[in-house]
């Protein structure tokens, strides 16, 4: 499959990176960078996103990069293509791609590698197509640009590669326009764009967060084919079953600074830096419905530190003076402690003093903690429904002039504190419901109520007062914020005042907001484009919480949160829902969030609802096939991680627990 | 050393501490922004007070008719001896108050008919667009002609005159931005919010729909002072000899030949003011969008 | 209508009073001013709904043919200007978007070339590369040479303000998130603004296409002027002077529907430009 | 007592033998509505005209008359009856015979009121009938006697038609004459195209030679922009030019090119009071007006010194001029200004400084259409405004447009007017100052001049067959008007015409016409 991707387009370059792929100890790596570090000039002082970082890729490897959210890995990626930015500073000892210094790079030269030489996978699928034009144009872009193939010989290939990628009815999506496409579909297009021209570096930045569990399986089997075919794969993710099932190496960022690095199965199962522990820790497992929890609400992580130390230890259980006061290098694996189980798991490099300390392997939890109640789970007819919908139906006319059904008869209740998960197919009307449901599409049958009262045939007059009792966590949270607001502006207008500086018990208020979902005062002044990824989506969540809303609407608010700062939104949802009785609908690609968060699932495929019930019924005796294949793909992820890499993601306890969070 | 190029991707340097770059181009920035402060401030000060600077525009000396400039008289003199200075200074008022007054009349009638058509209901809409097909199809002269047959001929009549039709061209521009505008994002969230209609409209439509706005009215300005002078020359505005910009200008090509200076200074009047409010409303719109100048 | 006898007005543009009563009587009959105000109104809109705009009372032509006689000549003037200017606009606003010293000085030129009276910079285009230099013919209407200074004289205050209002959108469109992917696919300067970012500030121009039109149905008056050419300003300037209310009529009229077709095709192009403006219920 | 140059006044240094062949490209700032003389107004169809026509007769002097297309004439005793013998063998352009079919024709074509004539036929006004004697003899009855009447005859808007041309419908017009040029083509607001007529045999009688024209061919093109005409001149592109501004003469003598000028005869272009109402009803302060005023300075400023101030109310190419009535002009004194002000009563002054008499202001109302104000009036106005407020008056120009000015003028509601009034007759006198000329009336007299005295010396002077009358009673009129402030003597008008320095021959007649017959251009 993948052979016909490339065949034919840049032969030479599959038969050189199936050179690397073959003796890959002789030949350099396809890209190194050594001592990479970027600087942003905003308004309010620089912003060290980067601050020298080291990677090495080979031809026909694949090397991840996970951490933090905002730790600087989209940053790290864009520079790789000279496009960090136009206000970035960007300094490197080293910067290499197939033994040419990129340092040297004219306009030119980098134009010539971007699409070509190297693809890249934006991290915003949702806003990176170019709004006034078709999808297909947009993907055979990189052909055009690189004087590949002619017209004729491009419309087919579109064609070919959203198949590839896994796009449903290709030819009619090819003539759609971005905003009449799913994310998912919108992700996938971008994908298929960047390997357009067959590239020998793959760069590709959470490629799979808008994608159901089947069709991530396919993009996935693609990536990996790419990989097998000789080109190199440089992914971003925070999906650590995504990573494990991909990845040779693994480099984990924290706080701009790579912390640690090495083979993949090493890393995962025997993490070194104390963070990298505490992330494995973090992600959630679809086996087990609730993670080790430190649900304990108001507990959020703490900030990486600022000063000239270790940036990991203001959350570390192991630091010392020494942390605080002095960056520790990068530095080989000591090869302390018992010996590895087997010989592969060696090897890498961390950046930590307490390397050594750390026990390797260290002590599998298997569910030896206690399992926090799911939130309270409200018997039917206990409490009148907060939203009560009713058959919805929407459609929206397609090029092809035929009506299609978005969402196709949809009914459902949510009362006061249940969590009501969807999941579904990409397409499938999962974001279309949630705009029914906020009141931001009108349906073309069917009702939504509010607590009784009409709501989607009320007029946006009658709603407006009782909007803040309904909010939104958006797919796509950087088109729901103004271009020209600040964060502080943003959460302010949700608090009702919207003034450019927030008074005193605005802006305290506006800050407490932000910390709960993990974010400091440092991203108060930044706009929307200035954020990273997952800062955006707490954002939009801090803002959603801002009006006490009795129901929250939450489309993909995790995405593009690592596991850790996961956790502690999951938490704060979970006690949300416990304390305040707050309803949720919660859609969610991620099925082990969706199982941990929600009481009741909603599973779509094409706009109908296929199969209903409580989580734990329809996870572990999936009735209709769909919801069948769907977990079978899961499984299928998490196996073929399990065998070949080697790894099921661990809880690792550290000395002297509670595990790196602090009380703020 | 290009750690930024101007095509907005970055290059990469080597690992050699790189200046600040936006420090400097503010740096670079500050001294225009400071000089077209000033002279807009001397501008309006003229507007107010023109007899701080020169006295008698109107003191005629045909014997000594076009003149150069010289030590005596700075900017020369025109066709009956009047010192150009005193008039170019002396003129100010009229111009500054033509071209700002009608530009910001048009500004606001034309972006409040234009918000009307794009956020009022599909009947609204065509009804106010119509209307201003008929408004544009009008020639400007004919339209200014009724106004000041209506309201009488003077400065202010002429601003309202030169309003009336340039204001369609700015509802046009209006409703099309609000259109795209209105379906973005950031509106729709702000709608779920539940803010008031009325602080989305003015929170999120207004400030995104500004800048087009912005760019025309700033020239439109200058097209207005001319304009101006074309209508005080067929009797609808201020009357000669009272002094003015634009008609000094148009005088002034009857004497082409003879003396340059006649033409130059109160067209350098123009545009530097023009520059000037674009320089300083740049300034502004910036900083009201929170972008970086 | 302006006050003042109408007949008087066509009959004498002489000295004071030249034509004699007689005359005066048969024009007031001939042009039905003799008849009561409302029966006049009511004919000529009668006329004007068949078409007929009525007999130029100073050519003693009908205004139909004195148009189209010369529109040609206008229409060649104004459609070629417009043309450039929409590309000098396209070329100023994509070479100096994005750069903060080159927009500081282009749109210094900009706002110049929009604040000076296009008779002034026909004057000096004409004084120097007709008189001084003899690049270009100042009589005859034939030929692209006899254009060429015309077309440049209604271009730049056109271009100068099209580009003022393009390099705004185009500098918008640049801030949009896509064009970091389009960059990324190896996209050159030139495609990423022609390609993506263009079309992008093409809406506010499209838009001002209603402004165009208008300066340059007033920039043909000057232009014709200026350069001796004859064309729908002429006619329109002698209809003026003379008071040929039916020419002046038929001037507006083709100017009006003119209007309406430009403005109904761009809120068709809008849509064409911007798919999601097609979405919008209109 | 005539002022200067009878005839065509030739310009242009003759030197040289005339060369034949060429073409005359000559740029004018005015376009016509229709090129027939008889229906249009305008000074290019006199131009035109003249070249395609020739007249009855032909003025050579301000009050002589000699014979032309008409061998002689007679006229009855009682000024009523003109009887014309014509030349025979000459033919049209288009090959129609020359008779007095064609006269009786042409004339009766005037007349018509379908021509709807804008200017012939007011010269013409006591046009009764033609009668056709034999082919060689038409004889002409007017309802009136007309002294007028010849020189009206010798302007080119008058000139003899073809017959057959004038059969044909309006829309299809040619002008077709018996002149020197035959018509070839008329683009509208563009150019005119003339030939020369190769059987031309009828030379007016100031002609410098006979048989046809030395040009091949005469372009008219119409260059409204005066910078535009000019650089057109000076870059070669033309060889002639009509209507020099005054600013551009300097440069264009400097640049080695021609002046033809001619001054015009007939009324000059003056201020003129309102002598029967308002406040210029008082005899002194119209006096004051004009004594406030240094017209002269203004006039030698504005224009550039290339315009004569006007010491008399008519040009002295003019019949009859009367240089001594020159001296009943009193020069500028603005302290008799302010003296005769104050007798008048105007003692006050009010808060801007103008004078005021029972509260109310000295305001003097001077009405202008801006279409009217080409050629640096408005600078000159602008000029008597700034010096009529030193000393208290205000002159008030409110601009109307024309429909206003025209119906404003007709009412008398103005206190000043300013026009000019081209007339190679000095009849305009009459028509300028006859009470039975009043603008109310139809007339020229704008400053409804009602003077018994006046009118007795004008009625006189324009019926008397005694030329020793006729210029005493001329002469007195002249310092009539002067002495009692009726105007403001502004400038003499003249034709100014720029040439290639190749151009020679160029005529003038004396309505101010270029004559291009004897032109020629040199290699
Ligand atoms: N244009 C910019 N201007 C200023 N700061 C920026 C800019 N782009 C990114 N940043 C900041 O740089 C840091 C790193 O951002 P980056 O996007 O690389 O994070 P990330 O690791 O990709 O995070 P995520 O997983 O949330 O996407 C963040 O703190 C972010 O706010
Ligand atoms: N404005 C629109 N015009 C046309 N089609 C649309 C429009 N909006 C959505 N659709 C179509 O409706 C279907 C459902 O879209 P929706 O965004 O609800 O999917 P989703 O379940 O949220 O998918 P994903 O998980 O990929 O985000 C898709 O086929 C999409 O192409
Ligand atoms: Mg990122
Ligand atoms: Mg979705």
């Amino acid at each position: 499959m993948t052979g016909q991707t490339t065949g034919g387009i840049a032969g030479d370059t599959t038969d050189r990176a199936a050179g690397a792929a073959d003796g890959p100890a002789d030949a350099g790596p396809l890209l190194s960078v050594r001592d990479l570090s970027v600087e942003f000039d905003t308004r309010h002082g620089p912003v060290r996103a980067v601050r020298g970082v080291d990677l090495a890729l080979r031809s026909g490897q694949c090397l991840a990069v996970v951490g933090e959210s905002g730790s600087g890995k989209s940053v790290t990626a864009r520079t790789l293509v000279g496009l960090a930015g136009r206000n970035a500073t960007v300094r490197a000892a080293e910067l290499g791609f197939e033994g040419a210094d990129l340092r040297r790079n004219g306009e030119q030269q980098w134009r010539r590698l971007r699409g070509a030489r190297i693809g890249f996978v934006l991290q915003d699928a949702l806003s990176s197509l170019d709004p006034l034009r078709r999808v297909g144009d947009e993907i055979a872009e990189p052909l055009a640009v690189h004087g590949l193939l002619n017209r004729r010989e491009r419309t087919a290939r579109v064609v070919d590669l959203l198949t590839d990628v896994g796009v449903p009815e290709a030819a009619l999506r090819a003539r759609q326009y971005p905003h009449e496409l799913s994310g998912g579909l919108r992700q996938r297009a971008l994908i298929a764009s960047a390997i357009a021209a067959g590239p020998p570096l793959l760069i590709a930045d959470e490629p799979t967060t808008a994608l159901d569990a089947t069709v991530q399986a396919q993009v996935l089997d693609l990536l990996a084919a790419r990989r097998d075919d000789g080109a190199a794969v440089l992914l971003i993710s925070h999906d650590l079953t995504v990573v494990g099932r991909m990845a040779d190496h693994i480099a984990v960022m924290y706080a701009g600074l790579v912390v640690e690095e090495g083979p993949a199965e090493r890393l995962l199962n025997r993490p070194s830096h104390p963070y990298t522990v505490d992330l494995l820790a973090a992600a959630p497992s679809f086996d087990r419905a609730a993670r080790p929890s430190r649900r304990t609400a108001g507990l959020v992580l703490a900030p990486p530190a600022d000063g000239p130390g270790c940036p990991y230890s203001t959350r570390c259980a192991l630091a010392d003076s020494r942390c605080r006061a002095e960056l520790p290098p990068l530095l080989p694996l000591p090869r302390k402690g018992p010996p590895p189980v087997d010989g592969a798991e060696t090897g890498g490099t961390v950046r930590c003093w307490h390397a050594g300390e750390i026990p390797a392997g260290a002590t599998r939890d298997d569910g030896a903690v206690a399992e926090a109640a799911p939130g309270p789970s409200p018997s039917e007819g206990q409490a009148e429904p907060l939203i009560d919908a009713r058959e919805l139906v929407k459609r929206f006319r397609s090029p092809d002039r035929t009506w299609r059904h978005a969402v196709d008869g949809v009914s459902f209740r949510l009362r006061p504190g249940e969590a009501l998960g969807v999941v579904g197919e990409s397409g499938s009307g999962k974001t279309t419901l949630a705009h029914l449901v906020t009141g931001m599409l009108a349906p073309d049958e069917g009702t939504v109520r509010l607590d009784g009262e009409a709501w989607s045939e009320a007029t946006e007059r009658e709603r407006r007062p009782r909007r803040s009792r309904v909010q939104t966590v958006q797919q796509n949270p950087l088109e729901s914020f103004d271009p020209r607001f600040s964060v502080e502006r943003i959460v302010g207008e949700a608090l009702g005042r919207p003034g450019r500086r927030a008074a005193a018990a605005e802006r305290r208020r506006i800050t407490e907001l932000l910390h709960r979902v993990g974010l400091d005062g440092s991203v108060l002044q930044r706009r929307g484009a200035e954020l990273s990824g997952g800062q955006r989506q707490r954002v939009a969540i801090a803002r959603a919480l801002a009006p006490e809303p009795e129901v929250i609407v939450c489309d993909e608010p995790v995405s593009a949160l690592d596991v850790s700062v996961q956790a502690q939104i999951l938490d704060l949802f979970a006690s949300l829902r416990g304390d305040l009785g707050v309803a949720l609908l919660f859609i969610s690609h991620d099925l082990g969030v969706i199982r941990e968060v929600c009481d009741r699932v909603l599973v779509m495929k094409d706009g109908k609802v296929v199969e209903e019930g409580d989580v734990a019924r329809v996870f572990d005796a999936p009735r209709h096939p769909y919801t069948q294949a769907l977990l079978a793909a899961l499984t299928r992820t998490a196996a073929l991680a399990g065998s070949s890499r080697a790894y099921v993601p661990a809880r690792v306890a550290l000395p002297g627990e509670p595990s790196g969070t602090e009380l703020l | 050393m290009t750690a930024v190029t101007d095509t907005g991707s970055s290059g990469v340097a080597p690992s050699v501490a790189v200046p600040h770059r936006s420090g400097a181009a503010r740096r670079v920035l500050r001294p225009g922004l400071l000089l077209a402060s000033a002279y807009l401030l001397l501008v309006v000060l003229a507007a107010i007070h023109p007899d701080l600077f020169a006295a008698h525009p109107n003191a005629t000396d045909p014997v000594n008719a076009l003149q150069g400039p010289s030590g005596h008289h700075v900017f020369g003199t025109d066709q009956l001896g009047r010192d150009t200075f005193a008039r170019v200074v002396h003129g100010a008022r009229t111009s500054v108050a033509v071209g700002l007054g009608a530009t910001a009349l048009a500004f606001g009638v034309g972006a409040v008919w234009g918000l009307l058509a794009s956020l009022g209901g599909r009947v609204l809409d065509e009804l106010l667009m119509r209307i201003a097909d008929i408004f544009l199809a009008m020639p400007g002269t004919l339209m200014a002609l009724l106004v000041v047959a209506v309201l009488g001929p003077s400065g202010r009549n002429i601003a309202i005159a030169i309003a009336v039709s340039l204001s369609p061209g700015f509802a046009r521009v209006t409703r099309v931005q609000t259109l795209v505008v209105k379906e973005a994002g950031y509106v729709r969230a702000a709608t779920s919010l539940g803010v008031r209609r009325r602080s989305v409209i003015m929170r999120h439509v207004v400030p995104n729909v500004l800048p087009p706005l912005f760019v025309l009215a700033t020239m439109n300005i200058g097209s207005c002072m001319i304009v101006g002078s074309s209508l005080s020359f067929l009797g609808l505005g201020p009357q000669p000899p009272s002094p003015e910009w634009g008609s000094m200008l148009s005088q002034a090509r009857e004497y082409l030949q003879a003396d340059w200076s006649l033409a130059v200074f109160p067209g350098i009047a123009i545009t530097l003011t023009v520059i000037c409010i674009g320089v300083v409303g740049r300034e502004i719109q910036v900083r009201f969008e929170g972008r970086r100048p | 209508m302006l006050p003042g006898d109408p007949a008087r007005l066509i009959a004498g543009s002489g000295t004071l009073n030249s034509a004699s009563p007689q005359v005066l009587r048969l024009i007031n009959h001939q042009y039905g001013f003799d008849r009561p105000l409302i029966d006049q109104y009511g004919h000529f809109l009668g006329q004007l709904a068949h078409g007929r705009f009525g007999t130029s009372y100073q050519l003693n032509q009908p205004v139909t043919k004195v148009i189209l006689d010369q529109l040609w000549a206008t229409v060649t003037v104004a459609v070629g200007a417009a043309v450039l200017g929409f590309v000098l606009a396209l070329v100023l606003a994509l070479t100096t978007a994005g750069r903060p010293k080159a927009r500081a000085v282009s749109s210094a030129i900009e706002l110049l070339l929009v604040s000076t009276p296009s008779f002034w910079v026909g004057i000096l285009l004409l004084s120097l590369f007709s008189f001084r230099l003899h690049l270009f013919p100042v009589l005859g209407n034939e030929g692209v040479q006899s254009l060429v200074l015309p077309w440049v004289t209604m271009a730049l205050p056109i271009g100068g303000a099209l580009a003022l209002v393009m390099r705004e959108g185009v500098e918008r469109a640049l801030d949009e998130p896509f064009v970091l992917t389009v960059r990324a696919r190896g996209a050159t300067q030139r495609r990423v603004l022609l390609r993506h970012v263009l079309r992008h500030a093409l809406l506010p121009v499209l838009t001002l296409s209603g402004w165009v039109l208008g300066q340059l149905l007033g920039g043909v008056v000057v232009v014709e002027a200026v350069f001796a050419r004859a064309g729908i300003g002429q006619i329109t300037l002698t209809a003026v002077d003379g008071r040929d209310f039916p020419v002046v009529t038929g001037v507006v009229m083709l100017a009006a529907t003119t209007f309406v077709v430009i403005n109904t095709a761009v809120d068709l192009l809008d849509r064409v430009v911007d798919p999601r403006l097609r979405a919008v219920a209109r | 007592t005539s002022g200067s140059s009878g005839g065509s006044g030739a310009a242009g240094s003759g030197g040289g033998t005339p060369v034949t062949g060429g073409t005359l490209t000559y740029a004018v700032n005015q376009t016509q509505p229709t090129l027939d003389p008889a229906v249009s107004p305008a000074d290019v169809t006199g131009i035109v005209g003249l070249a395609i026509f020739d007249s009855l007769v032909a003025q050579t002097g301000p009050t002589t008359f000699k014979p032309w297309l008409a061998e002689r004439w007679e006229i009855s005793p009682d000024g009523k009856t003109y009887t014309f013998h014509l030349r025979s063998g000459v033919t049209f352009q288009d090959g129609t015979p020359f008779n007095a079919a064609a006269v009786k024709k042409t004339l009766d074509h005037v007349v018509d009121p379908a021509t709807k004539s804008q200017y012939a036929g007011s010269l013409i006004s006591a046009y009764k009938r033609s009668t056709v004697v034999d082919d060689a003899t038409v004889k002409v009855e007017l309802s009136r006697p007309f002294t007028p009447f010849l020189q009206a005859l010798s302007t080119p808007y008058l000139g003899i038609q073809s017959p057959k041309a004038l059969a044909l419908p309006v829309s299809r017009y040619k002008p077709v004459g018996t002149g020197p040029f035959s018509f070839v083509s008329w683009a509208q607001q563009k150019n005119i195209v003339l030939v020369r007529n190769p059987h031309y045999t009828t030379p007016s009688p100031g002609a410098k030679h006979t048989g046809p024209a030395h040009l091949d061919r005469i372009n008219i093109d119409l260059i409204t922009e005066d910078t535009t005409r000019y650089g057109a001149l000076t870059s070669h592109q033309v060889q002639a030019i009509g209507s020099v501004p005054p600013i551009d003469v300097k440069p264009l003598k400097a640049a080695g090119l021609q002046l033809l000028r001619y001054q015009a005869p007939g009324a000059n272009w003056n201020v003129y009071f309102n002598v029967s109402r308002g406040v210029t009803k008082d005899v002194r302060v119209r006096q004051a007006v004009q004594a406030a005023v240094d017209m002269p300075t203004l006039v030698k400023s504005v224009y550039f010194g290339q315009y004569e101030a006007a010491k008399n109310s008519i040009s002295p190419n003019t019949g009859y001029y009367d240089t001594a009535a020159e001296s009943s002009l009193q020069g500028y004194d603005p302290a008799k200004a302010n003296r005769l002000l104050d007798e008048a009563g105007w003692t006050g002054r009010n808060s801007q400084g103008y004078r005021t008499k029972d509260g109310k202001e000295l305001a003097i109302e001077w009405p202008y259409t801006p279409a009217g104000q080409r050629n640096g009036r408005d600078t000159l106005a602008e000029g008597l405004q700034a010096q009529a407020k030193k000393v208290g008056i205000n002159l008030k120009r409110p601009s109307v447009a024309v429909g206003t000015y025209v119906s404003d003028i007709q009412k008398g509601t103005y206190d000043m007017l300013d026009y000019s009034f081209v007339r190679a007759d000095p009849d305009i006198l009459r028509l300028v100052w006859g009470s039975d000329q009043l603008v109310s009336k139809g007339g020229e007299n704008a400053s409804y001049a009602n003077s018994p005295q006046l009118d007795a010396w004008l009625k006189e002077a324009s019926t008397t067959e005694d030329a020793a009358v006729a210029e005493r009673d001329y002469a007195k009129a002249q310092a009539y008007v002067l002495k009692n402030a009726y105007l403001i003597p502004g400038y003499i008008e003249q034709t100014t015409i720029g040439a290639s320095d190749k151009l020679h021959g160029v005529g003038f007649t004396p309505q101010s016409f270029p004559n291009f017959y004897d032109a020629w251009l040199a290699k």
